[in-house]
């Protein structure tokens, strides 16, 4: 009867088995340095590309201001463990409210816009919070945050994304996320059907950006120093193409595509002169295979061939 | 009179959906055949894979003997095959005349193109009217026509009908047979598809009867118009 | 990789960690350009005890978690030591990490103080740099504007997207009303702008004596350009990221006539002729710009701290990096001082018809 | 019979097209009405105006007494009107099922900790929108395609489904804008005989827009005439059926 | 300088900057109403344009029109083949995929031009004779007259194109509803290719004036201008013509404003900031139509 809650449950037990191997990898140092730093950094990008997700993907609202949330929380979340010394979590958790705030008074007005045009506005806005930070000297300005303690190992990363990605499926497999995906289907059908179609936008674009706000405070407590230029709109066209590469309302495939993007990238790091390129092909040539992302709209885990591994019936 | 239009056994998918299954038809020069079935039939999909938009997997498709699937859209609207599609789809934002200058839009010889200009208009005068209007703005019946005129500036000589009455009021349903009717009258060869049964079967010479993309019945129109077996399925009655 | 130490290597291992793609890919590439000189010069010459110099390289994007990012994968790869980013932020974002792992870093470009002494004085192990810092350029050129040219009003016209650029801001504008002048407006624009007139007219209209514009030569030379076509006449004053050709073949010789740039060196200077020559028998005659100068003598000081430490130690090279002493570098003769940075004198070059006439020449302080 | 729906003096202007002027409607408490009349008479405009799709510019339109003006589209539904569309506006990626589960949107009351925790009246309310959402598709046979995306049905179904849709919001006024659009002359009596049995099944009232005569004239108690944004008749069918202005303007010769 | 004269010239570099945002925005706004595609490689074009341009001129020391005609003219071919390689066969899939696709060609173009031709800007060679004519206390260049002129000859052209020739109505036609436009016997491939063939075409021509205005061009030169020329675009409402280059000066006017009576450190911001006001109250740009979609 439980068939749900089971399916959770089998999940994050999953997960705690993965955490455990991979916790032995670094602890045993059987990871270099690089690739330590690059596992958190994938946990980072998780998140930021399945709360994108929820925005683009599930609600079907073309956001391109993704970074500028994630400046936000990273923003928040230094100014809090460096100028009033908190600890990690609080810093964490006031991160997400800030970006969260800012994301739903900013979507608010913007979300009556619709399709390029709100995608134009969002990128927009990303750029203003970018411009604002950066010539704010309480926070460093065009130098840059710096001195800010690396709180972020690879446990908070994993579990933080874990915390997450729970909440963004579970989310979405309620009727908050149905009525998400149902604006994205068709709005006016949606609202005929009692779907307060803005709230719902507001909402998922609230979480959205919160949950980038998060990301962007563990980044932030990863590299010791944050700066403007992390943050510009190539960076949301970043997180959006983990997106679109891994499948729009697609929860694994926003894991798969921030994970293989992330990989791709590091591994990139050897050709430095040849590296964009490359990446321009490999994105390229991903989307003539897969024009749909990798999932398309659904999970892996409802492929067939997993679905004998799952005891849940789910959809 | 000769086979205009030979369909010699096609098969279409939609990816992995087998919608036509092995279907033949012919429709000879100068004829009215009609294309009934339910919903979800493949009528149009017959439509839409004889006007090239879609490939058929297997089979083949001539006009006046000359092969014609596999050409690319464009090509087989200069081959003189043209189409009204399944809900007008008229070009909204432009106005009635430039909407019936693309109809011509193949075509070189200005006269001859004014010629059918005034044809068009002979039949459709509420068009000469509203020459300068958006086409998005006028009514069902109106825009029906248009795509109906429009197909008709490219003065093709077989000319395919994909439900020309859906959406309409009766009035207008009466008025669009009788135009049917008259352009057949006039020298051009149709292929009908329609959910108003009755009326396709009155005006058609011969008709086939196509079920879950598959030809079930075919033959004289008045003689199926007649029978149990269509009444039951597709005349209501 | 090889998991020999690095140490007992036959090869010695450099990490050049530069700005390859981004915003500040020209800058970061000339100063790479100038490190592979330096390397190149070392090999041709044998090497440093039999052992050849092999450079790793690595692209850091122009942004700061890029930086830090690339310079744990140079870590990784066990170098002995690193040159580069170019920029300050850059530099800022991987000293971190090059502290952490007790790695020495020495940064080509990056003029702000922050880079090697942190916010309470204490000075950063194992960060060195071979230029002069914003404190002594600023300071030189706000001495400059109201000594020399008796400048009393200035306007302020710098890069906002540049640490570079807004912490010679800072140093101007305090010293120059220190002297009793007074600073009209700052202005600010970003990177890669192309159109610099409307914030122009509006300095026009402010009509200082002097206008300082701390910046890249990418910008400068349009800014100048701009800037003497809108009818700006008085003296523009620049600072190091000036000194580069293309400045004077994107604004022309007749607008850069009236303009003073305090650098590092003149080409006129018979010390760095040696340096001239050859990075242009390399580089297919093109003149070597500051970045490349400076990414020259970063190779040169850590090439020679390593002989001197006589080991592919890090930590003796960041030792011996410390206690260097009259180097000849492709800029002159240079030695380390406390903070870690190097005791070199600056130079302020005047543009007349296109040429670099030497103005003055500054003693280093310490 | 009490009066469900009741528009007055309603009026709707685009630019200066008058699409709606001076509709004067009631529908009563279980009523089915027919709404007819010429392509572009404004017959969609009228539904549009009810569920809060447009404003109207002058006039009042009330549900049980209560004026519905300025509200929302959802906020009309959760009042108790559910339409379908002229062009059918399904949640098309979606599955059959989930397309009925969404218009139980608004008898859902967990929160959003309780939805994320799946705890509490979560699970409790979704195994319920689940089985009834079964329920409701075996009534339009269309148990079987549960999980098949609603695109890929055939068009009569997909209309079929619209309705199911409709009607899992509870609605007290169910709109039909041509239901039978597209359909052939034995899928419309079908059609006919599911409404008859929807209005009494689900006690409420029916207001359709149609052109097939035959549907319109078999089952409509009473019908209303539309051209250019006015009322030109109103009455039962048979009286409908040899009003000269009807067969003036919308019928034509033999009705 | 008074403010009304600092007001005046300020508006004359305003239409000076925006007339670049709007010749570059004419190409994305085409490129853009075919396909509903925005086109991010479109600034990268521009950039590939005025390398070709800069190289007609310093290696073949051809004079300025020749350069100006071949830049336009292989950089058409360019558009043409980037549309057929890389979009054409993603004509059925979702938008999004294709935008995703611009990126990477976007990125492609920017560094496989970089890693030829360094990352170093390179300088054109003054080919026109520089003018600056002084009125009272204006100034106005001849090349910014000369910008100007061809931004508003070439939109006048364009706009006689679209709505007058055949091909103008084909390439409505197509935009509108491609499958139907097949109907009338149109070829819409071609029709595309031309497309994006004359909106490559354009960003050429911007990027060797461009380069000849400015006098330096880099590989990274058509990021922002990319990014402005779109907002310009999206500001006058796009896939329309006349707003595209209306939605141009606004923003160059918009900009010189703000940096001449605000600060010019917000300029970006105020400039989104702006745009953003102004899609609030008129969703689809200035010149766009509200079509709300008919229910
Ligand atoms: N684009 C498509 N993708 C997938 N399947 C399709 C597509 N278009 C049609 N089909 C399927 O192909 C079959 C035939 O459809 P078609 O549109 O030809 O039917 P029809 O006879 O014209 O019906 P109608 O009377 O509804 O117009 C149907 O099962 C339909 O669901
Ligand atoms: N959003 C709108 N903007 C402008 N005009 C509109 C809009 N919606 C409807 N109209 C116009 O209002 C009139 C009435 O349209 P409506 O759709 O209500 O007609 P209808 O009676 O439903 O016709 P049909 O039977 O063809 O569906 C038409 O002239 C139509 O063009
Ligand atoms: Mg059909
Ligand atoms: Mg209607």
């Amino acid at each position: 009867m439980n068939a749900l809650r089971k399916a959770d449950l089998k999940a994050i037990i999953i997960s705690l088995v993965v955490f455990v191997v991979l916790q032995a990898l670094l602890s045993t140092n059987s990871l270099d340095a690089f690739w330590q730093l690059n596992i958190i950094l994938i946990c980072i990008n998780i998140i930021l590309s399945v709360s994108l997700n929820l925005i683009n993907g599930y609600t079907g609202q073309f956001s391109l201001g993704h970074a500028g949330f994630m400046a936000i929380g990273a923003y928040t979340g230094a100014v809090l463990s460096v100028n009033f010394h908190m600890p990690f979590i609080v810093s964490l958790i006031t991160s997400f409210v800030t970006a969260a705030i800012i994301g739903g008074l900013i979507g608010l007005p913007t979300m009556r816009l619709s399709g390029d045009y709100l995608a134009i506005a969002t990128l927009g806005l990303g750029e203003i919070i970018r411009i604002v930070i950066m010539n704010v000297n309480y926070v460093g300005g065009a130098a840059g945050f710096m001195g800010i303690p690396r709180h972020t190992n690879f446990a908070w990363a994993f579990f933080v994304m874990l915390f997450v990605l729970f909440f963004i499926k579970n989310y979405v497999n309620s009727s908050y996320g149905r009525a998400c995906v149902a604006i994205r289907e068709n709005e006016i059908a949606a609202e005929a059907m009692g779907v307060n179609t803005t709230k719902y936008k507001v909402l998922a674009f609230t979480i959205g950006a919160g949950f980038a706000g998060v990301a962007g405070c563990l980044f932030a407590h990863t590299f010791y120093i944050i700066h403007p230029s992390s943050f510009t709109f190539l960076a949301s066209f970043n997180y959006l193409i983990m997106v679109v590469m891994g499948g729009m309302g697609s929860i694994t495939g926003s894991i798969a595509g921030a994970f293989i993007l992330t990989t791709v990238s590091a591994l990139l790091s050897n050709w430095p002169e040849l590296r964009m390129s490359i990446y321009a092909l490999i994105l390229i040539a991903l989307m003539f295979y897969r024009p749909q992302g990798l999932f398309g709209n659904i999970e892996i885990t409802s492929l067939p061939v997993l679905k004998r591994f799952k005891g849940g019936k789910q959809k | 009179m000769g086979i205009m239009l030979k369909i010699d056994n096609i098969n279409v998918y939609y990816g992995a959906i087998h919608a036509i299954k092995g279907i033949s038809l012919e429709v000879d020069k100068g004829e009215i055949v009609t294309l009934i079935g339910a919903n979800g039939a493949g009528k149009s999909t017959t439509l839409r894979t004889i006007s090239g938009l879609l490939k058929p997997r297997t089979g083949k498709i001539s006009f006046e003997d000359k092969i014609i699937s596999g050409m690319p859209a464009h090509r087989i609207v200069e081959c003189g095959v043209s189409q009204v599609p399944e809900g007008r789809r008229i070009f909204a934002n432009m106005t009635v005349m430039e909407n019936l200058e693309l109809g011509a839009y193949i075509r070189k010889d200005k006269n001859a193109i004014q010629n059918d200009l005034k044809r068009v208009f002979k039949h459709f005068p509420r068009l000469a009217e509203r020459k300068k209007q958006e086409a998005g703005t006028l009514s069902g019946g109106e825009q029906q026509m248009l795509a109906m005129g429009r197909a008709l500036m490219s003065s093709p000589r077989l000319l395919l009908l994909d439900e020309p009455s859906m959406g309409l009021a009766p009035l207008l349903i009466k008025e669009i047979f009788a135009i049917i009717k008259d352009i057949n009258e006039a020298g051009t060869t149709i292929l009908l598809v329609e959910q108003n049964a009755n009326m396709a079967l009155s005006i058609a010479n011969r008709a086939y009867v196509l079920e879950t993309g598959k030809i079930t019945l075919s033959g004289d129109a008045k003689e199926l118009a007649a029978s149990e077996e269509v009444r039951k399925a597709y005349l209501g009655g | 990789g090889d998991q020999k130490s690095a140490a007992d290597s036959d090869t010695i291992k450099i990490g050049a960690n530069f700005e390859l793609t981004g915003n500040a890919a020209n800058y970061g590439s000339s100063a790479l350009d100038g490190l592979r000189l330096a390397v190149k010069e070392a090999n041709d010459a044998g090497g440093i005890d039999g052992k050849k110099l092999e450079l790793d390289e690595v692209d850091c994007k122009s942004e700061a978690s890029e930086a830090a990012n690339a310079t744990t994968k140079l870590v990784t790869d066990k170098v002995v030591a690193i040159v580069g980013p170019a920029t300050t932020g850059d530099v800022l974002a991987a000293s971190p990490i090059v502290t952490d792992s007790k790695i020495p870093l020495i940064a080509p470009a990056a003029t702000s103080s922050k880079v090697t002494v942190d916010d309470n004085g204490k000075v950063q192990p194992f960060i060195f740099r071979s230029c002069f810092i914003d404190p002594q350029q600023g300071e030189v050129m706000a001495t400059f504007a109201s000594k020399t040219l008796h400048a009393k009003t200035a306007v302020i016209y710098a890069d906002s997207s540049t640490d570079y650029s807004k912490s010679l801001s800072k140093v101007f504008k305090e010293k120059f009303e220190a002297d009793g002048g007074q600073v009209l407006d700052e202005e600010a624009f970003v990177q890669k702008d192309q159109d610099f007139k409307t914030t122009l007219t509006k300095i026009k209209a402010a009509n200082p004596d002097v206008v300082f514009i701390p910046a890249y030569y990418e910008e400068v030379g349009k800014i100048v350009k701009q800037a003497r076509e809108m009818g700006i006449t008085v003296p523009l004053l620049g600072t190091d990221g000036w000194d580069d050709s293309k400045v004077i073949d994107i604004a022309g010789k007749d607008a850069l006539n009236n303009t003073f740039y305090s650098t590092h060196y003149s080409d006129q200077d018979k010390d760095v002729q040696g340096f001239i020559k050859l990075f242009k028998q390399e580089n297919d005659g093109k003149d070597p710009n500051v970045f490349a100068a400076l990414g020259y003598d970063a190779g040169k000081m850590l090439i020679e701290a390593i002989k001197q430490a006589k080991s592919a130690d890090p930590q003796k090279i960041r030792d011996a990096l410390e206690n260097l002493k009259d180097v000849q570098v492709g800029t002159g003769i240079i030695s380390m001082n406390k903070d870690h940075n190097p005791i070199k004198s600056a130079v302020i070059i005047e543009l007349k018809d296109g040429n670099k006439v030497m103005k003055e020449k500054i003693a280093p302080e310490n | 019979m009490s009066v469900l729906l009741e528009a007055k003096n309603v009026s709707k202007m685009f630019g200066g097209l008058k699409a709606v002027s001076n509709f004067n409607m009631t529908i009563d408490k279980g009523e089915l009405v027919g709404l007819i009349g010429p392509n572009g008479a404004g017959k969609t405009t009228a539904f549009n105006l009810f569920t809060g799709v447009y404003q109207p510019t002058t006039g009042i339109i009330s549900l049980d007494g209560q004026s519905l003006a300025g509200m929302k589209p959802s906020q009309i539904t959760q009042r108790g009107i559910a339409r379908t569309f002229q062009n059918i506006r399904l949640f098309s990626e979606l599955t059959v099922l989930d397309n009925v589960k969404i218009a139980y949107h608004t008898h859902l009351n967990y929160n959003l900790i309780e939805a994320v925790l799946r705890v509490g009246r979560y699970m409790k309310q979704e195994r319920e929108i689940e089985d009834n959402g079964r329920e409701l598709l075996k009534i339009f046979k269309l148990e079987d395609k549960a999980g098949e995306i609603a695109k890929n049905l055939p068009y009569g179904a997909q209309r079929r489904l619209e309705i199911a849709r409709a009607l899992a919001t509870r609605p007290q006024l169910l709109l039909l804008d041509e239901p039978a659009a597209g359909m052939n002359p034995q899928e419309t009596k079908e059609l006919m005989d599911m409404i008859r049995w929807i209005r009494k099944d689900f006690a409420l009232s029916i207001l359709l827009i149609e052109h097939d005569m035959s549907l319109v004239m078999g089952i409509c108690e009473r019908i209303y005439v539309l051209e250019y944004g006015s009322i030109i008749a109103q009455g039962i069918p048979d009286e409908i059926k040899k009003n000269p202005e009807v067969i003036r303007a919308y019928l034509g010769g033999e009705a | 300088m008074g403010i009304m004269d600092q007001f005046l010239q300020q508006l004359i570099n305003g239409i000076s900057l925006g007339s670049i945002y709007a010749l570059i925005a004419l190409g994305y706004t085409m490129v853009y109403g075919i396909i509903k595609l925005i086109n991010f490689a479109h600034g990268d074009i521009y950039m590939v344009g005025a390398y070709i341009g800069f190289f007609c001129i310093t290696i073949l020391h051809w004079p300025v029109l020749p350069a100006l005609v071949a830049s336009m003219i292989l950089t058409g071919i360019l558009g043409m083949l980037v549309e057929r390689f890389a979009y054409r066969p993603l004509r059925s899939a979702p938008r999004i995929s294709v935008l995703i696709t611009a990126i990477g060609v976007s990125f492609f173009l920017e560094y496989t031009m970089m890693y030829f031709v360094t990352p170093q800007p390179r300088t054109f060679p003054s080919v026109l004779e520089d003018a600056a004519y002084h009125f009272g206390p204006f100034v106005v260049n001849n090349q910014q007259i000369m910008i100007f002129a061809i931004t508003i000859i070439l939109m006048a052209i364009l706009t006689y194109i679209v709505q007058y020739t055949k091909v103008g109505k084909a390439m409505r036609a197509v935009s509108f509803d491609t499958e139907t436009a097949q109907l009338m016997g149109i070829n819409a491939n071609r029709i595309i290719s031309v497309t994006f063939g004359i909106g490559s075409a354009l960003a050429a021509a911007a990027g060797v004036l461009v380069g000849i205005y400015y006098n330096s061009i880099d590989p990274l030169m058509g990021i922002m201008p990319g990014l402005k020329a779109f907002v310009a675009a999206v500001l006058g409402g796009i896939g329309i013509l006349p707003g595209a280059a209306a939605g141009g000066i606004i923003l160059g006017i918009i900009e010189a404003l703000v940096s001449g009576f605000i600060s010019s450190t917000f300029r970006d911001a105020a400039a989104f900031a702006i745009l953003i006001l102004v899609l609030l109250f008129k969703p689809s740009g200035l010149l766009g139509k509200n079509t709300n979609e008919k229910v």
